[in-house]
């Protein structure tokens, strides 16, 4: 299996180097790696329906726990033919629809690497290998929909959706690493074994919650759903392939495996049924506000996802085969109806769909392609659609709000009846308008994957048991440790059931003829735009953004000064709060309080001396001050047996007194001033700082000291160093590499005083 | 070539003197390092006499501490007392030293002794320009730097 | 400044400063002093002669551009920080002592050449930057 | 009383007063000259009440601070004349 | 006997750093105090230096108090021409009590030439005003 | 026989750092000699690395002075990580900068300061004193004073006073600290730290002087409130300065603060509730910073921010498996930041801006350069199996074990922005139409240059890239390390043993 | 004395920063080095100051015995005040260029470089 995940991501990369081969009819080449992938897949279905399990592990970073398994069960089967199946009709239908883009090769590339990440999502069997490939699929994602990138609505859309779906990666590695944490493992077939562990762990909800958050956000659940919509800017065979077959269900793939794990529990319930229930009713309702027919498709695949998660969430038998055999159905319409909507939006030019009528009389395979599409979209037998909506009823007839339930469903699958009829045969009855008369039947590429589509939605509707047996049985035996046999029947016989299938083609018909889709209707809605999901999220984000002005605008505000008061305040806050937190100022001021005349008058001079360089108002008189202040140093120095830093300050001191000189009469006077306001406050902060500092002074000098490496020196200075002046012996021996690297901090300094000063860019040529 | 010579026994003296280790070693260590230093900052400067001049150094010597005596002395009481009984003013100096050295000796002895101090030399040397504490008589103030210091200065360095 | 008094004063003041200064670095192991204060001693005396003289006059003087004393005193110091290692396969920085005094210096060892290439260093460094100063300002 | 404390307690204490006058100059000013002439006289005094220091703790090595002090104390007086004459003849 | 000489040096090397040090905060005007400051405390520092000469009574001691005074007979003289000249270009006035100012009007203003005698110096100077440090 | 490998890379940055300033003025010899003197350092840091892997901690006693009495150089795990990756951005930004920086300012001693710095760089990995850490703390601050100033026009300088104010005031607050540090303890070696600051009696003290060392280290690694030098100042210079500084300047301060508070300091309830505070912060501060700019150069240098928070957060938590997140992060970083900075550099040289509203079109004009440049931003963003996400797994585990919820928002928060920001980058700047564009004279466009000269321009990004994707791919191996280098810093006693008793 | 010195210290720390934080980048180098006094001062009073009693070994003696002066503090703080005066030599000049390019030395004005742009 990791070969068959490999060779997407190989082509995508070998298209790189080789692109320009690519963008020719060679192109439809490419096909042959899905169509490749899909014969390897369905090799399997004998193995996987008589009930085995293959699995394969190769070990990635064991560090990690994280490892390339892969297993191919009913769930994954179903998942990795769906991707390949679908996956080889659009390779071919791209073929011809973006024939000679000059990006031809690209696309294919971004295609195979989404082909593979997807299966690898569906194929891994370690939840972190599996959140790898989520992520890549969000990221091919990204520059499919900014695929058209020179158009500022399809940037815009793409970012959003790399948003939304981005985010919900972040939460599915939140929950991944916390199942993991919790159980030990990131092995999900170990996961299952240690159900009851997790959910009764305190993390649970937690790990739930974020799993949702993943799940909803990649299969759009309101309100996380209107990336969907805009993800529609990409090319038709993206929007078919990821945005309604295939990356969409990703999301429910994780709710449908996770289940066993994380399922049976009433959060795990109540919150996929409203969740689910909210999503497949809003965006249904919304299918009959939309003209454009990707607008169309868009809504009814958001609600036929929340249809998903809403039997996920009520979780019984029932409702996962119902499930299982949704997420067939759904691929097949859907993904069928978006090809068409592309070849519609191909030959005509728009998608507009009060625009587009009569277009049997040209495009005849693909209006009975449509036709078929819409039957099995409106569950109309002997589709496989009427076999799906059947198996919904009966779950939902079965579970516990049943009659809520099932009035919900039974909305939805009319409004989805209309969709599905809208899109799919609208277009094609009436009158031909005479600007279309010229159109021509496009290359059967196009027309045939479609048409390839629908008939195998006819023939799984003849014949149930080719489901049965090939993935719902399976899925059901993942599901449930004893899972009973399933039987899917296209005839059930006379029965609720049934009754509430004719309900629903009844009042979708009615729906249908009832409701037109108009500009008007459009507008109407969008006056209600503002208190959309997508309009809040979007405010929120602009509220974000604003705050962030401000917020940034705040620290960042271009004031030096700004910047060091909040440093100060920053330690004194911290200091303060250590060293006056217990107040316990046991000095002993007696011992430290000793003091003879000279020195009081070289403290007097140099407290005179600091106080007179801040607030003088002369630079020169400043720059004396602090003669002053380095002399006073340097005796202070002297006093207290330091006689090598005595000389050294003092000549350090006239050097840079020097200095300054040299350097201020360039310098205009101080004339600016701060206003008093400021000055106080910046006065109270450094004299605050100043009071601390004095204070942690006073008690360092009086804890003990240890002076085992001073008296280590002072015995063996002269000995083994051979000197005597042991601040020497330091500088150039005990510590000669400090004394190495301070040298090289002069040289860099006057290398940097030289180059400043003298180097002058004449140029903007400067970087 | 003179000069130079006298100048590197001079440095090698003060190093001498400075590490306070007269052994012999020690004064060619002291005369090359001089020499060193002497050659790296080599300038053509005026050549002067280094030699005769060491007991009119010494008779210099003590007429140079009697002056700063006697003037301390003056100016002590000057600055004790309450009230200021000097006349103080910038008076020109007509100069007989004509070298660098004379010239800034001369002005250096004069700045030394209380109550006198060398503010500046004219730019064509002729005049030194020196400020007193006490200026009862401009001429007689001159005479007294002309036969005082500058005249027992110049027998020195001539 | 154009004034003889000071030119003559520093003409006599250059050599006794830079005597001593050399002076200092060599009694730094003993005494108080050694290769930074020395070098700086001796900075201060250029850096009195470019007062008194004229930065030209004491370029022509140093001969070599100050800023050549840097790498001269850090390859010195650096070759003093390595030699146990090459010569004595002894850690970086170990010192290594001459086993007869020196006469005047003492007993002479790594630390003092280490301790020149600090002083020339700083000599090199102090000039770079006031020289530089002086001839933008 | 002792030589040690006759310098400790009356030839400290003075050469103190002297320096604390010295810097009473200093700080009135009024002009930038007065400031450096004081800054100088502080370090010339400064220099005997280390030669009198190193008296007292018996430390000729004190002395060594003396001269540094003599020779560079100097030019920062030059600096700040050649800053002051520079920046005149400039306007 | 060195003991007395000590009290000696000590004491009158003192009394003339306080001198000094009140001759500066007494006297009139900035040459004054420059005048006072350089004497008096070069006496009084040579004194004190020579008491620690003659306490330690080493040749070492004695050649380095030497060097120190040399030191400092030779800048403090110079540093007084330098920053008494800085005073006067400055603008620095003469106490009132002075008597004559031949430096008056001697200087040329903008490249600092110091001329001899007074009809040497061009008559434009006299329209500058004097400068005290603007800083101030 | 005595073990002198460790320091080897001293000797050459040092050594080459000379020769640099000998050859003063010859260009081209800089040019070819710098590249040479870091591929030996590269050489030289290799083995150094494979030596510390194989034979464990490696220790040089200078001046043959046995611990604590004099410095000492300690090459753990930690440590030769780090001297490798500092070689590694040292040879990319060299050969970048020999195309990238003008000859004026090559002229300055650019390639010598160069030198210094990665000196200073391998110094502070490697000392064991704290003291001496502070001396090549302050050559690395003087070398980038240096770089971020010389040859400064307007905003340069202006950038340049900012960074040197509060980096001058980083280093006060580090003496302070050390001053404290030695005024209680009376040693400076690390190891020998380790034991007596543990004795000390008067706790408070000891947690003043670890918040000096927090605040110190804190402003060089631009955590919050103490980052604002950074954003003001790494847009400004050269793009090989800022790529030099962005990968490894605001690095040394983490890994200073990672040392500090694993040998000398314990990580105690306050210091830990502060650490993981102001790791969120700086997060968040540094999202939304980098979320309001359109600077690409700025807004990398808020990334930086924000993911230094990702660290500092880590480094709170202190557990095993934190910490072999924060090392990992550590690694991945350094590369991608370079690599970031450079990249800026060569947009800027293809479109004389590096304003993302002003740019567009790069991937049109430039497909495969694009492509490359897409590795390190998505590695960035930690897109796996990127180089980025890996460490997150370590440090969203160490949240949950400590029950950390904020920062696994505040990780989560800083995850998610960093992805919008990146693919907004992406959308602004690659897909976008160039918007109208006006050609600026006097400046030599991309594709002006001649090929051997892109080559220069491109070398350093591959050499990079090529790094991230093995973190990213190899990621076992670095995870193998990080967790071997975790090991080392919560068992502090394996450091003291090889440093006191040899 | 030490409790002044530590007052001392605490008011070069804030001279210092009070001084940084002015306008004027002249008041900011002043308040550097007052600043890199004020931590001098710090680190050599932490160290335990003596009177009197410097840690040179007499002529005579081989080991310093007795009460003396801690050395570790000085050699710090020896290092510290080289590498001061190399950082505070570039800030001055770094002050002068930004002055001359800026044409200000208001340090309000340095402020757009915080500026998206
Ligand atoms: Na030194
Ligand atoms: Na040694």
């Amino acid at each position: 299996m990791l070969e068959a995940v490999l060779v997407g991501f190989i082509f995508a990369i070998l298209l790189v180097f080789v692109g320009r081969w690519f963008r020719g009819p060679i192109a439809v080449v490419s096909a042959l790696i899905p169509i490749g992938l899909f014969v390897y897949f369905l090799w399997h279905i004998g193995g996987i329906s008589a009930g085995d399990v293959i699995y394969e592990s190769y070990r990635w970073i064991p560090s990690f726990g994280v490892n390339l398994s892969f297993k191919l069960d009913g769930l994954s089967l179903l998942f990795s033919l769906m991707i390949t199946g679908v996956g080889s009709l659009v390779f071919l239908y791209t073929a011809a629809y973006l024939k000679g883009h000059k990006y031809l090769d690209r696309f294919y590339g971004y295609l195979s690497l989404f082909m593979a990440a997807m299966l690898g999502l569906v194929l891994s069997d370690n939840l972190i290998s599996m959140f790898v490939f989520w992520e890549l699929t969000s990221i091919s994602s990204f520059f499919l929909i900014g695929f058209n990138n020179d158009s500022k609505a399809s940037r815009q859309s793409a970012l959003v959706a790399l948003g939304i779906t981005g985010l919900g990666g972040l939460l599915l590695l939140g929950g991944a690493l916390l199942l993991g944490f919790i159980s030990g493992t990131y092995e999900i077939s170990e996961m299952l074994t240690q159900s009851d562990v997790i959910t009764q762990h305190p993390y649970y909800a937690l790990a739930a919650i974020l799993m949702f958050g993943a799940a909803f956000t990649k299969s759009a659940q309101f309100p996380f759903h209107f990336w969907l919509p805009g993800a529609m800017k990409a090319p038709t065979p993206v929007s078919t392939y990821l945005h309604s077959a295939t990356m969409v269900k990703a999301g429910v793939y994780l709710l449908f495996r996770f289940s066993p794990v994380l399922g049976q529990t009433e959060l795990w319930h109540t919150t996929l049924i409203s969740i689910g229930a909210i999503t497949m009713l809003y965006s249904a309702i919304h299918i009959i506000f939309r003209t454009d027919l990707k607008g169309i498709l868009a809504y009814s695949t958001i609600s036929a996802l929340g249809i998903l998660v809403f039997l996920i969430g009520i979780g019984t038998e029932a409702a996962l085969i119902a499930a299982s055999v949704f997420i067939v159905v759904h691929a097949l319409y859907k993904a069928s109806l978006f090809l068409i909507t592309g070849i519609i939006d191909h030959e005509t030019g728009t998608r507009d769909i009060t625009k587009l009528t009569g277009l049997r009389k040209v495009l005849l395979p693909v209006a009975i392609a449509g036709f078929i599409a819409a039957l099995i979209s409106g569950g109309v037998p002997p589709s496989i659609g009427f076999v799906g909506k059947d198996l919904i009823y009966e779950a939902t007839l079965h579970s516990n709000n049943a009659v809520l339930l099932t009035v919900l469903a039974i909305a939805t699958n009319a409004l989805l009846f209309y969709g599905g009829f809208v899109a799919g045969v609208k277009p094609f009855m009436g009158q031909l308008p005479k600007k279309f008369e010229k159109i021509h039947l496009p290359s059967p590429l196009m027309w045939l994957p479609p048409l390839i589509m629908v008939t195998a939605g006819i023939i799984f509707g003849i014949a149930p048991g080719l489901v049965e047996t090939t993935f719902a049985q399976p899925i059901v035996n993942v599901m449930f440790t004893s899972a009973e046999d399933v039987h899917l029947k296209l005839w059930h016989g006379f029965n609720l059931v049934l009754g509430l299938s004719a309900l629903t083609l009844a009042v979708g018909t009615i729906l249908y003829f009832l409701l037109k889709p108009t500009h008007q209707k459009e507008t109407f809605i969008s006056q209600f735009n503002f208190i959309a999901p997508k309009d809040l999220t979007l405010k929120l984000s602009d509220g974000f953004e604003w705050f962030g002005h401000i917020w940034t605008g705040y620290f960042q505000n271009g004031y030096l000064r700004h910047y060091l008061s909040i440093v100060v305040g920053f330690i004194i806050l911290l200091l303060g709060y250590l060293l006056l937190f217990d107040f316990d100022l046991d000095i002993d001021y007696a011992s430290l309080a000793r003091i003879t005349v000279y020195e009081i008058a070289i403290v007097l001079m140099m407290v005179i001396a600091i106080i007179f360089t801040v607030f003088t108002k002369s630079r020169l008189a400043a720059v004396a001050a602090m003669g002053v202040v380095g002399f006073a140093f340097s005796l202070f120095f002297l006093f207290y047996s330091a006689p090598d830093l005595a000389m050294t300050q003092f000549s350090v001191d006239t050097l840079t007194v020097i200095l300054f000189v040299l350097v201020l009469y360039k310098l205009p006077t101080y004339l600016k001033l701060t206003n008093d306001k400021i000055r106080i406050k910046h006065g109270i902060l450094s004299l605050s700082l100043g009071g601390l500092i004095t204070i942690l002074i006073l008690k360092v000098l009086n804890e003990p000291k240890n002076t085992e490496i001073t008296d280590f020196y002072a015995e063996n200075a002269y000995k083994l160093a051979h000197g005597k002046n042991i601040v020497n012996v330091i500088l150039v021996d005990f510590r000669g590499i400090d004394t190495m690297i301070e040298i090289s901090v002069l040289v860099v300094a006057a290398l940097g005083v030289f180059g400043l000063l003298k180097l002058r860019l004449k140029t903007k040529d400067k970087k | 070539m003179k000069t130079q010579f006298l100048s590197n026994i001079l440095l090698m003296l003060i190093w001498v003197f400075l590490t306070g280790s007269y052994t012999f070693e020690n004064f060619s260590f002291g005369f090359i390092l001089s020499f060193l230093i002497l050659w790296i900052i080599s300038r053509k400067t005026d050549q002067n006499k280094y030699y005769k001049i060491l007991p009119r150094i010494i008779g210099f010597f003590f007429f140079f501490l009697w002056e700063m005596i006697k003037a301390n002395i003056q100016v002590a009481i000057e600055v004790i007392t309450p009230t200021h009984n000097m006349k103080p003013g910038i008076v020109s100096v007509p100069l007989d030293a004509k070298t660098d050295v004379e010239i800034t000796f001369l002005a250096n002895l004069i700045t030394l002794t209380p109550g006198t101090l060398s503010l500046d030399v004219s730019t064509d040397r002729k005049v030194l320009y020196v400020h007193s504490m006490y200026v009862h008589n401009k001429q007689e103030f001159i005479d007294d730097i002309k036969n005082g210091f500058e005249k027992r200065l110049l027998a020195i360095l001539r | 400044m154009k004034t003889i008094i000071l030119k003559t004063a520093s003409n006599y003041l250059l050599p006794v400063l830079l005597l001593f200064s050399v002076f200092i670095l060599l009694r730094g192991h003993y005494l108080p002093g050694g290769g930074f204060v020395g070098g700086l001693v001796a900075a201060i005396a250029f850096v009195l002669d470019a007062f008194a003289n004229g930065l030209q006059n004491t370029k022509q003087v140093l001969k070599i551009h100050p800023g050549f004393f840097m790498p001269v005193g850090l390859a010195i110091a650096f070759l003093s920080a390595i030699s146990p290692i090459l010569f004595a396969d002894l850690p970086l920085m170990t010192g290594l002592w001459a086993h007869e005094p020196v006469p005047v210096l003492g007993k002479i060892g790594s630390a003092l050449f280490f301790d020149t290439g600090v002083y020339l260093v700083v000599i090199g460094a102090a000039l770079t930057i006031i020289f530089t100063i002086s001839e933008s300002a | 009383m002792t030589l040690n404390d006759y310098l400790y307690y009356v030839i400290l204490p003075l050469l103190s007063l002297a320096e604390i006058l010295v810097f009473i100059r200093f700080i009135k000013g009024p002009s930038i000259i007065d400031r450096v002439v004081a800054l100088d006289l502080l370090i010339t005094i400064g220099i005997g009440i280390i030669a009198i220091y190193s008296i007292i703790n018996n430390q000729p090595t004190f002395l060594d601070i003396a001269m540094i002090l003599a020779l560079i104390a100097f030019l920062s007086t030059v600096a700040f004349s050649y800053y002051l004459e520079k920046r005149n003849k400039n306007d | 006997m060195t003991d007395v000489l000590i009290y000696i040096f000590a004491t009158l090397g003192t009394l003339f750093a306080l001198l000094a040090a009140i001759g500066i905060i007494r006297m009139p005007d900035t040459y004054l105090r420059i005048s006072v400051n350089t004497k008096a405390a070069t006496l009084g520092v040579g004194l004190l230096l020579g008491a620690a000469a003659v306490y330690f009574y080493d040749f070492s001691v004695t050649t380095r108090v030497q060097a120190i005074v040399i030191f400092i007979l030779l800048t403090a003289p110079v540093g007084a021409h330098l920053i008494g000249r800085t005073s006067y270009f400055l603008g620095n006035k003469l106490w009132d009590g002075s008597v004559i100012d031949d430096l008056k009007d001697r200087y040329n203003k903008s490249t600092h030439e110091l001329k001899s005698d007074p009809e040497q110096v061009e008559e434009n100077n006299s329209k500058q005003d004097s400068k005290t440090d603007r800083n101030a | 026989m005595t073990n002198h490998v460790i320091i080897l890379p001293l000797i050459v940055n040092l050594l080459f750092s000379i020769i640099l300033m000998f050859f003063w003025r010859n260009i081209n010899f800089q040019k070819l000699f710098s590249v040479i003197g870091n591929a030996i350092g590269l050489g030289v840091a290799i083995y150094v690395f494979t030596h510390v892997y194989q034979n464990g901690t490696q220790v040089v006693e200078a001046g043959n002075w046995e611990a604590p009495f004099g410095i000492v150089f300690v090459g753990d795990m930690l440590a030769a990580t780090l001297v490798l990756l500092t070689a590694i951005s040292g040879l990319a930004v060299s050969i970048f900068s020999s195309i990238s920086v003008i000859n004026a300012r090559l002229r300055f001693g650019y390639f010598s300061v160069f030198q210094f710095l990665l000196l200073g760089l391998n110094g502070a990995f490697l000392t064991g004193d704290i003291f001496n850490l502070y001396v090549w703390f302050e050559i690395i601050i003087i070398s980038s004073f240096v770089l971020i100033s010389i040859g400064g026009e307007k905003n340069q300088l202006e950038g340049a006073v900012k960074y040197f104010a509060l980096n001058f005031f980083a280093s006060m607050i580090f003496l302070t600290a050390l001053g404290v540090l030695y005024g209680l303890a009376g040693t400076l070696n690390m190891a020998d730290l380790a034991g007596k600051v543990q004795s000390i009696e008067n706790r408070t003290l000891v947690d003043v002087c670890a918040v000096l060392f927090l605040v110190g280290f804190g402003i060089k690694s631009a955590i919050f409130p103490l980052y604002f030098w950074l954003p003001a100042s790494y847009h400004t210079p050269p793009s090989a300065v800022s790529a030099i500084f962005a990968g490894l300047l605001t690095k040394v301060g983490v890994y200073a603060l990672i040392r500090v508070f694993s040998m000398i300091f314990e990580i105690d309830v306050f210091l830990q509730n502060l650490l993981i505070g102001l790791g969120i912060l700086t997060i968040f501060s540094g999202g939304i910073g980098a979320l309001t700019h359109t600077n690409i150069r700025k807004v990398f240098s808020y990334l930086i921010i924000c993911h230094i928070g990702f660290m500092i957060g880590g480094l709170g938590l202190f557990t095993k498996v934190a910490l072999t997140g924060v090392v990992f992060y550590l690694i991945h970083d350094i590369i991608v930041k370079t690599n970031l900075f450079l990249i800026a550099g060569v947009i800027y040289r293809i479109k004389a801006t590096t304003n993302m509203n002003k740019i567009g079109g790069l991937y049109a004009n430039y497909p495969k350069l694009s492509l490359l440049m897409a590795i390190p931003l998505f590695s960035l963003v930690g897109v796996p199996p990127l180089s980025g996400f890996w460490p997150k797994l370590s440090l969203i585990l160490a949240s949950f074990s400590e029950a950390q919820y904020w920062y696994f928002g505040a990780l989560i928060f800083g995850s998610f922005i960093t992805l919008f920001i990146i693919a907004r980058l992406w959308s602004k700047a690659f897909w976008k139409d160039q918007p109208e564009f006006k050609r600026e004279r006097k400046f030599i466009y991309f594709y002006e240059l001649r090929p051997f000269q892109k080559l220069q321009f491109i070398m350093p990004i591959m050499l990079l890239t090529f790094v991230s994707l093995y973190i990213g791919f190899g990621a076992n191996h670095i995870q193998e390390l990080s967790v071997r280098i975790a090991e080392e810093i919560t068992n502090k006693d394996l450091y003291i043993k090889a440093v006191l008793n040899p | 004395m030490e409790l002044l010195l530590a007052i001392i210290t605490g008011l070069l720390y804030a001279a210092g920063i009070y001084m940084i934080m002015r306008r004027s980048i002249v008041k900011l180098i002043l308040g550097i080095v007052l600043l890199g006094n004020g931590v001098n001062l710090l680190i050599f009073l932490l160290g335990r100051i003596t009177k009197g009693e410097p840690p040179i070994i007499s002529d005579s003696d081989k080991i310093l015995e007795g009460i003396f002066a801690d050395p570790i503090p000085q050699a710090l703080i020896l290092t510290a005040i080289v590498i001061s005066f190399g950082l505070q030599s570039f800030a001055i000049i770094l002050v002068k260029r930004a002055y001359k390019v800026l044409k200000t030395d208001d340090l309000d004005q340095l402020n757009t470089t915080d500026e998206d742009s």
